[in-house]
């Protein structure tokens, strides 16, 4: 039985929420800039293109960390039966995506210097790529199916199945890359990140985790209105 | 167990009445494998070293090919309702469905696909290996189809989306399938996860697809 | 939430004869059942209860809901509120494996024979008795013809045929006069009887009157 | 940083990349999520017209 929690009290808390987490998202974005672009030391052997990897990273973290909420939102909306839960993981998918996309795009260009090509089949680059097709295959299918509650209940089923896929696909694409090259060089700034390198990296990937929340809250927001939509367009047809 | 028995003897009588299953995926595999050579030349030595992957990737996509048929049928003319009713649970019914589809389709295409491997210079002593590792490998082609076919069943336009769903889980079966396939020795360590990708998708692939059809049966 | 959810837990798998009781008084209730579909509302609060031999008539429009109630207390659907339950049947398969649903669609497979889609069904729900299928609908004639050669009426007699193939407690029939003719009218009326007489339940959707009393009448699709 | 080290262009090609993405995003949800809002409260208004 779908009861429709009342979405007045998640939105409320969004409404109170929204504000101070753009003023953060702000402030951490202004000094993870800063730290990686300033006080960050060029690397000894990659020189400033090590600077890459302070937009590179938090994007791929945050690729992984997005699927892995859906996923988690997912098993909660199949065993609490709560619908939030299933707008937040539709919510969360774009924005996932787009992370997963700008780790494909930074990694890139971040290899091209570096290797002399655009992409690489680095094992972790290609995992990522992978994830970026589950996260397209997830939105398609909100897309193909009308009925929200029937789209739920697979959506569900498809992003707890891609979350099983994706240490799978790890393990297969690592194992494969040492079949055919040796251990990629592509290490993350050397045995030791240099204490300069790491706070940044966490500012900004801080940053960009606030972003995702904010995003989130307001996507939700905008699912939850979609939905009224469509019950008071029914209701209207109804009437007539 | 024989309650499942007779539905994939159904399924095996309809496919023979029918025909089309695995004539038309053979069709499609052989089509896919004489284009290779005609797009990237007649080199033998490049189409040597690529045979195995070009064979698995054929094969692959063959089962795809025919997956979207798995559910569809049984979906529209009512079939799956009264399954559904059945004593047996759905879990196995999606099984069966595979089971039947994988006889009908991918085991065909998996006995004759190393037999094509002449067409691209396929190196002979590789033959055995790739047969083994094409047996094995197309079980789990065969589950991923009826899971992303489950995923689909009432979609008008559900042949996209199985692909873009699907492909995403055969690229392990794809890496292990073609590592094993090039072996100096039969049994070795790619044959035998690709075993372990087998029985683990015998066992979720069967609970994640009856979800699927509860959601369009609900 | 439904009583019990459409999902066989059985592990052991039940023979046939076990699901028909005799004797003990068997019963389906519905409470304030309400249904959506596709985020419509089609019927709400619903409420009946049916004992051993008793036959409900669902009577209303079309899209009033009555195939949707078939297929909530059948277990293919998810009712927004209400329950349903079944005191008495066997405990542990759900309603949906104690019911048999005849729907429009016959789920008949057009290249096989009359008697392989009927073996097929009787193989499947655990134990069929073929002649007596055959015989229920008159069926012997066609019995080796492929199903693709049949008229509608011969595809509809085919499909509840399955009635009489496994014994089931509870019969679900969504408009099972449509394109019947007289002579095989008369055989569902004489089979529901006898269904009903053994003790049997049957929630029956139609517009043609069958020439059997009903015992309760609930039309739906008024209160819009 | 040195603003003239080698491939310098890359680094400054991954943070524009980068921030555009993000930004189309933020746009792309707000805008999403204001034009939901402005066509709930036409039909709420018109609802209120129709019943009241």
């Amino acid at each position: 039985m779908q009861k429709f929690a009342n979405p007045a009290r998640f939105l409320k808390l969004a409404e109170t929420l929204l504000p101070p987490i753009w003023g953060v998202t702000i402030l951490a974005f202004a000094a993870g800039l800063y730290m990686s672009l300033v006080t960050a030391p060029p690397d000894y052997q990659q020189g400033e293109t090590v600077r890459i990897m302070f937009v590179h990273v938090p994007a791929a973290w945050m690729a992984l960390m997005v699927y892995t909420s859906m996923a988690a939102a997912s098993i909660m909306a199949a065993i609490f039966r709560h619908p939030l839960a299933d707008m937040a993981a539709k919510a969360a998918a774009p924005i996932g995506a787009m992370f997963c996309l700008l780790a494909l795009i930074t990694g890139s260009l971040w290899g091209k210097p570096m290797w002399g090509a655009w992409w690489v089949w680095d094992a972790r680059l290609t995992s990522v790529f992978v994830l970026l097709l589950l996260y397209l295959g997830y939105m398609a299918v909100w897309q193909a199916i009308e009925d929200p509650h029937r789209a739920a209940l697979i959506a569900r089923i498809v992003a707890i199945a891609g979350f099983i896929n994706v240490p799978i696909v790890k393990f297969s694409v690592d194992w494969w890359n040492s079949l055919h090259q040796g251990a990629s060089v592509f290490r993350m700034g050397g045995p030791t990140i240099d204490a300069r390198m790491l706070w940044p990296l966490l500012i900004m990937a801080l940053a960009y985790t606030l972003l995702f929340v904010g995003l989130l809250l307001v996507a939700m927001r905008s699912e939850i209105a979609q939905r009224k939509l469509r019950q008071l367009r029914l209701a209207g047809i109804e009437g007539r | 167990m024989k309650l499942i028995w007779a539905l994939i003897r159904r399924d095996l009588t309809l496919a023979t009445r029918q025909g089309g299953g695995a004539g038309t995926a053979i069709g499609f595999f052989v089509t896919v494998i004489v284009l290779l050579p005609l797009g990237l030349g007649p080199d033998q030595a490049l189409l040597q070293r690529i045979a195995p992957g070009a064979l698995w990737i054929a094969l692959l996509l063959s089962v795809l090919l025919s997956a979207e048929r798995i559910f569809q049928a049984d979906y529209e003319d009512g079939s799956l309702d009264a399954m559904a009713l059945g004593v047996v649970p759905l879990e196995l019914v999606v099984l069966a469905k595979a089971m039947a589809h994988w006889l009908t389709t991918s085991l065909p295409l998996a006995v004759v696909a190393p037999l094509f491997g002449f067409l691209i210079n396929l190196d002979p002593q590789d033959i055995l290996p790739l047969w083994l590792a094409m047996m094995l490998g197309s079980i789990f082609l065969s589950l991923l189809a009826a899971l992303g076919a489950a995923i689909t069943v009432a979609l008008r336009r559900g042949g996209l989306l199985v692909s873009l769903l699907i492909l995403p889980f055969y690229v392990p079966c794809l890496i292990f399938g073609v590592a094993a396939s090039r072996a100096s020795e039969l049994v070795q360590p790619s044959l035998l996860i690709l075993t372990a990708l087998v029985l683990a998708s015998f066992v979720l692939v069967p609970v994640a697809a009856a979800a699927a059809l509860r959601a369009y049966l609900k | 939430m439904l009583a019990s959810a459409g999902r066989g837990e059985g592990i052991a798998l039940p023979h046939a004869s076990r699901w028909v009781k005799r004797g003990p008084m068997v019963q389906l209730h519905a409470d304030s059942l309400a249904c959506q579909r596709g985020g419509r509302t089609v019927f709400t609060d619903v409420n009946f209860t049916l004992s051993s031999g008793q036959l409900l008539e669902l009577r209303g429009p079309n899209g009033a809901g009555k195939s949707s109630l078939l297929r909530l207390i059948a277990g293919l659907g998810e009712a927004i509120s209400g329950q349903i339950t079944l005191a008495g049947g066997n405990g542990d398969l759900s309603i949906g494996q104690q019911a048999h649903y005849a729907a429009h669609q016959e789920a008949i497979k057009a290249p096989l024979t009359v008697a392989e889609n009927l073996k097929f069904w009787g193989d499947f729900l655990g134990g069929g008795d073929m002649a007596a299928a055959l015989a229920a609908f008159d069926l012997g004639a066609l019995a080796d013809y492929p199903a693709a050669l049949l008229s509608a009426g011969q595809k509809r007699r085919l499909s509840l045929a399955r009635l009489a193939l496994v014994p089931r407690l509870l019969w679900l029939l969504d408009e099972p006069t449509v394109g019947l003719d007289a002579n095989s009218l008369d055989r569902l009326t004489r089979l529901l009887r006898g269904h009903l007489s053994g003790g049997g339940l049957a929630v029956v959707a139609t517009h043609a009157p069958l020439d059997l009393t009903a015992d309760a009448t609930l039309v739906l699709g008024t209160a819009r | 940083m040195d603003w003239n080290a080698a491939h310098i262009d890359f680094v400054i090609a991954a943070y524009a990349v980068s921030f555009a993405g993000l930004a189309f995003l933020m746009v792309f949800i707000l805008l999403r999520d204001r034009k939901l809002k402005r066509q709930i409260a036409t039909l709420d208004r018109e609802r209120d017209r129709r019943d009241g």
